[in-house]
C-alpha cells in the first residue's frame, strides 16, 4: 500500500516519463525560486525538443539557460527573456522558437489550464502584436481578446515544505508561478527543501493542496541572486 | 532646464494619494518610492507576488527568496503579503491597484502607449507591462520628452509596437507635466525655466495649451 | 433480491482504488466512506473547500465552522487542506478528482444524467452537481434500478432536465452494475440472486448482456 | 491621516453607501462563515429590491432568509435554495426571481469579477438548462459554454481575523465563497471575530491581501449549526 505517500528518492525516479518533445510547465520568477535539481537533471538525461512554459529563460549558466545551451530546447513560453546571450543567438538565428506571452496572462492561462478552463477573455494585449489572430468581443463597451489555457505533460516546481501527501508551502516571493505550475501539469513533480511531517502544517495554511502533486523530490538549492540590491549603509 | 530623473520621480510623486496602491515599473518610476510626501502612506506592489515592498536589505536581511519584479532583492513591510503571480495579476487586471508609474518609448494623443519593443533590436519580452496598461486605474507614464536626437516622444501616433491602447492620460517628461484626452495632449505644468515654445517644439501630437502654464512646484 | 442501500455503497466501495482523490454526493454515496476497503487508503473531497474529510467530531471535537458540502459538521483528518470554493472547483473542473459518486433521477445509454430538477416540482438548484459530472475523471452514479412504480430510471433518453450530457459510464443500481458505452447499457453484474431477466425488464434503454453475468461479490 | 486603517467601528459606517436596487455579494456556504451582522444591519436598514449573489438563500429566521422574510430581495444569484419555505413562497407567486448557477461556475464568476477577465468558458452546465442562451465553442473537441463574470456594488465578507490594513485569514470551512466575494464589490466590507496588530499575520499566510478590502467591522457571532451530526457514540 503505498497510500498517499509520493515522496521519490532519486531524481530518475522524480522524472520517469519525460521524453524529447513534450511540454514542461516550471516555477520560477528570474532565478527565484525555480526548480534547480530537476533542471540540471534534465540536462544529464539530454532530453531535447522541449517547450518550456516559463515566465523567464534563466541566465547563461543556470536555470533554464543550462538546457538552452546544450539546445534541449525547442520552444520557450515566456513573458521576459532578457540577460542570457545565448538565448540572444538561438532565437536569431532560428533555433528557438518564442512566444511571447504578457506575465499576467500567462499566469492566468497556467492556472486556467489546471482548473478546466479551456479558455478566457482579457483586456491585456488588445490592439497589441499579442492580439493577432485572437478573437475579440467586447462587454461593457470594452475590447477582450481571448487567451486559450496551457497545460503540461510534465511540471516542475519549487516549494519549501512539503508532507507526503504533496501538501506545499512555498517560501516568500519564490511563490511566484509555483502554484498555478503545480495544478497543470499531467505529472507534477515538487522539489522541496523540506519534507515534514504529515499532520504538522495547518489546513488552512497549505498553498497547494497535494491532489495536485504527483512526486516529491527533497533537494538542497544554490539560491542564486541575479541582482544583489542593498541597503545603503551596506 | 529640463529636469533630473530624480526631479520627475519628485514631481511623480505629487500624483500619490495616502492610502494608494502603487505599482512603480522599472527605471525612473522605482525612484518615485524615495519621494513619498511624509504626511501620506502608500503601498507598494511588486508584480512577482508581493504587497507591501520595502527598502533593499541589510546584509543580515539579504534572502534570495525576496525578491522584486526588478529581480532586485527587497524587503518587505509590516502589514505585507505575499501570493502568487496569478493572484498578483488578478489585483492589476481587476483593477484593484490605484496608480501604475511606467516608463514608454513613444505614447500617442490618443493614450496609446508603446513601451517593449523595438523593431530590429532583440525582442526581451513584455513582462507585465501590458497587464498592468490595461489593468490600473490611473497610469502615469515617465520618460524624456523627446530622444537623444531631438525627436519627440509625444505623437500622434506611436510608430512603435503597442504595449496597450487607449490607457495613458497623465505623462510626466523632464520638460511638463501633460494629460491625454479627447485625442491630444493637453500642457499642465512645465519645468521650471522651460519655455511653453520649447515644450511645444518637442511635440508631435496634438498639443492644446491654455493661457497660463505654470511651473511645476517642488516642496 | 434487490440490494440495500449499504450493500449499494459496499458495492460503490470495491471501484475505490489506493490513492484516490473521491468526492462523494448526499444519500447513498456519502455510505460509501464506511466500505473503504482495509488495504488502501482514500482521500475525501467535499466542493465547500475541504479534502480529507474525516467522520462526524465528537462533541469535543464539535465546530461550527467545520462543515461537509452537505452543511453536516466534520472533522478533517491528518494531511487535510482547507480552500476557498474557487480553488475547490479548480480541482474539480480540472479534472483532479479520480472518482465522484453521485445519485440520479435517471440515467441514459448515451450517459446524459438528470439528478437536479423535476419540473412542476420546486426548484432547488443543482450546487455543484454540474460541476462534478463536467469535470471528474471517472464517476460512478448510484440509484434505485428503478421508481416505487417499476418504472425505469435507465432509458434510451433521459425525459428530465439534464444536469450533463455524454459524461456517466458507470452505474450501481440495487440490481446491477452496468457500464454505459457505444449507445447502450452494458450489464456487468447483478445482485445476488437477481436473475438477467429482471434486469432486462427494469431496464428501458438499450441494454447488452454478455453469455455470463456473474452475481456481486462482497468481501 | 487615515493611512491604511479600515477598521470602522459602526455597522452605519460598515454599510454607507447601500442602496436599493444594489448588488451585493455575500460569503457564506450554508449558515457557515455568513456575515452575520451585516446581514441583520440590512434589515434594520430596509434597503429593498437588492439583487443577492450568494450560494445559498439561509434558512427561514437565520442568514440572508430573514431579509427574504423582509421582501428586501428582488432576485437571488445562488446555486442552491432549499431549506427555506418562504423562499418557496415568494418564488412560486413570482415575487422572487431566482438565478440557478452551477456551484463551481458560481465561484468562478465572482473570482473572474474580481480578476477583471469579463467571460470564461467551461464545460459546466453544457446541454444543459444552464446552457440557454450562451455561446458555445469546442476546444480540443469538447463543447464548452461561455460564462460571464460578476461583480457587486457591495460585497460582505465573513472573516476570521483581519489586521488594520484588510489582511484577511478565513477560519477552516467557513472560508467557501469568502474569498473570492471580497475581490468583487466596489466596496467590500468585512466583518471578523478578531482584529490583530499589522504585521502580526505572516505574509504567506493571508489569504485575502488588504488591497480587496474596504471597511472592517470586529463582531461576534451566532455560528448556528445547520445540520448537526456527531460520531455514532456521542
Amino acid at each position: 500500500m503505498a497510500g498517499f505517500n509520493k515522496v521519490v528518492t532519486s531524481y530518475a525516479d522524480a522524472l520517469s516519463g519525460l521524453k524529447d518533445g513534450m511540454t514542461v510547465i516550471s516555477g520560477g520568477f528570474g532565478l527565484c525560486g525555480i526548480p534547480e535539481g530537476l533542471i540540471a537533471r534534465i540536462k544529464e538525461m539530454g532530453t531535447t525538443s522541449l517547450t518550456f512554459v516559463s515566465n523567464n529563460c534563466g541566465v547563461d549558466d543556470f536555470g533554464l539557460g543550462i538546457l538552452l545551451k546544450e539546445k534541449q530546447i525547442r520552444k520557450m513560453i515566456s513573458s521576459y527573456v532578457g540577460e542570457n546571450a545565448e538565448f540572444e543567438r538561438q532565437y536569431l538565428s532560428g533555433e528557438l522558437e518564442v512566444e511571447l506571452t504578457p506575465q499576467g496572462t500567462l499566469a492566468e492561462k497556467i492556472r486556467a489550464g489546471g482548473a478546466g478552463i479551456p479558455a478566457f477573455y482579457t483586456a491585456t494585449g488588445y490592439g497589441t502584436p499579442v492580439a493577432e489572430g485572437k478573437e475579440v468581443k467586447q462587454f461593457n463597451k470594452r475590447n477582450y481578446i481571448l487567451e486559450e489555457s496551457i497545460t503540461g505533460d510534465f511540471s516542475l516546481v519549487r516549494a519549501w515544505k512539503a508532507d507526503k501527501t504533496g501538501n506545499l508551502v512555498y517560501r516568500d516571493t519564490a511563490m511566484n508561478f509555483n502554484p498555478m505550475a503545480a495544478t497543470a501539469g499531467r505529472i507534477t513533480v515538487v522539489e522541496v527543501e523540506e519534507i515534514v511531517e504529515t499532520g504538522s502544517l495547518k489546513p488552512t495554511e497549505i498553498h497547494t493542496p497535494g491532489i495536485y502533486v504527483d512526486r516529491i523530490i527533497r533537494s538542497s538549492f544554490e539560491k542564486r541572486i541575479e541582482r544583489l540590491t542593498l541597503a545603503d549603509n551596506n | 532646464m529640463s529636469l533630473s530623473r530624480e526631479q520627475i520621480a519628485m514631481r511623480v510623486a505629487q500624483e500619490l494619494k495616502d492610502g494608494y496602491y502603487v505599482n512603480l515599473g522599472i527605471g525612473i518610476p522605482t525612484l518615485v518610492a524615495n519621494y513619498v510626501p511624509k504626511n501620506i502612506e502608500v503601498m507598494l506592489q511588486s508584480e512577482n507576488g508581493l504587497l507591501g515592498m520595502g527598502p533593499y536589505p541589510t546584509r543580515e536581511q539579504l534572502d534570495p527568496d525576496m525578491i522584486n519584479a526588478g529581480k532586485e532583492t527587497v524587503t518587505a513591510i509590516s502589514g505585507a503579503s505575499i501570493f502568487s503571480s496569478a493572484e498578483s495579476f488578478a489585483m492589476i487586471r481587476g483593477g484593484h491597484v490605484d496608480l501604475t508609474v511606467l516608463g514608454a518609448f513613444e505614447v500617442d494623443q490618443n493614450g496609446n502607449i508603446a513601451s517593449y519593443m523595438i523593431p530590429g533590436k532583440l525582442v526581451k519580452g513584455m513582462g507585465g507591462a501590458m497587464d498592468l496598461v490595461a489593468g490600473a486605474q490611473n497610469i502615469v507614464v515617465t520618460m524624456t520628452h523627446a530622444d537623444k536626437h531631438g525627436k519627440s516622444k509625444l505623437l500622434a501616433n506611436c510608430s512603435l509596437p503597442l504595449t496597450g491602447v487607449d490607457c495613458i492620460n497623465k505623462i510626466v517628461t523632464d520638460l511638463a507635466v501633460l494629460d491625454i484626452k479627447n485625442g491630444a495632449f493637453h500642457l499642465l505644468e512645465r519645468a521650471p525655466g522651460v519655455s511653453v515654445n520649447e515644450i511645444v517644439s518637442r511635440t508631435e501630437g496634438k498639443l492644446v495649451i491654455s493661457d497660463n502654464v505654470p511651473e511645476m512646484k517642488f516642496v
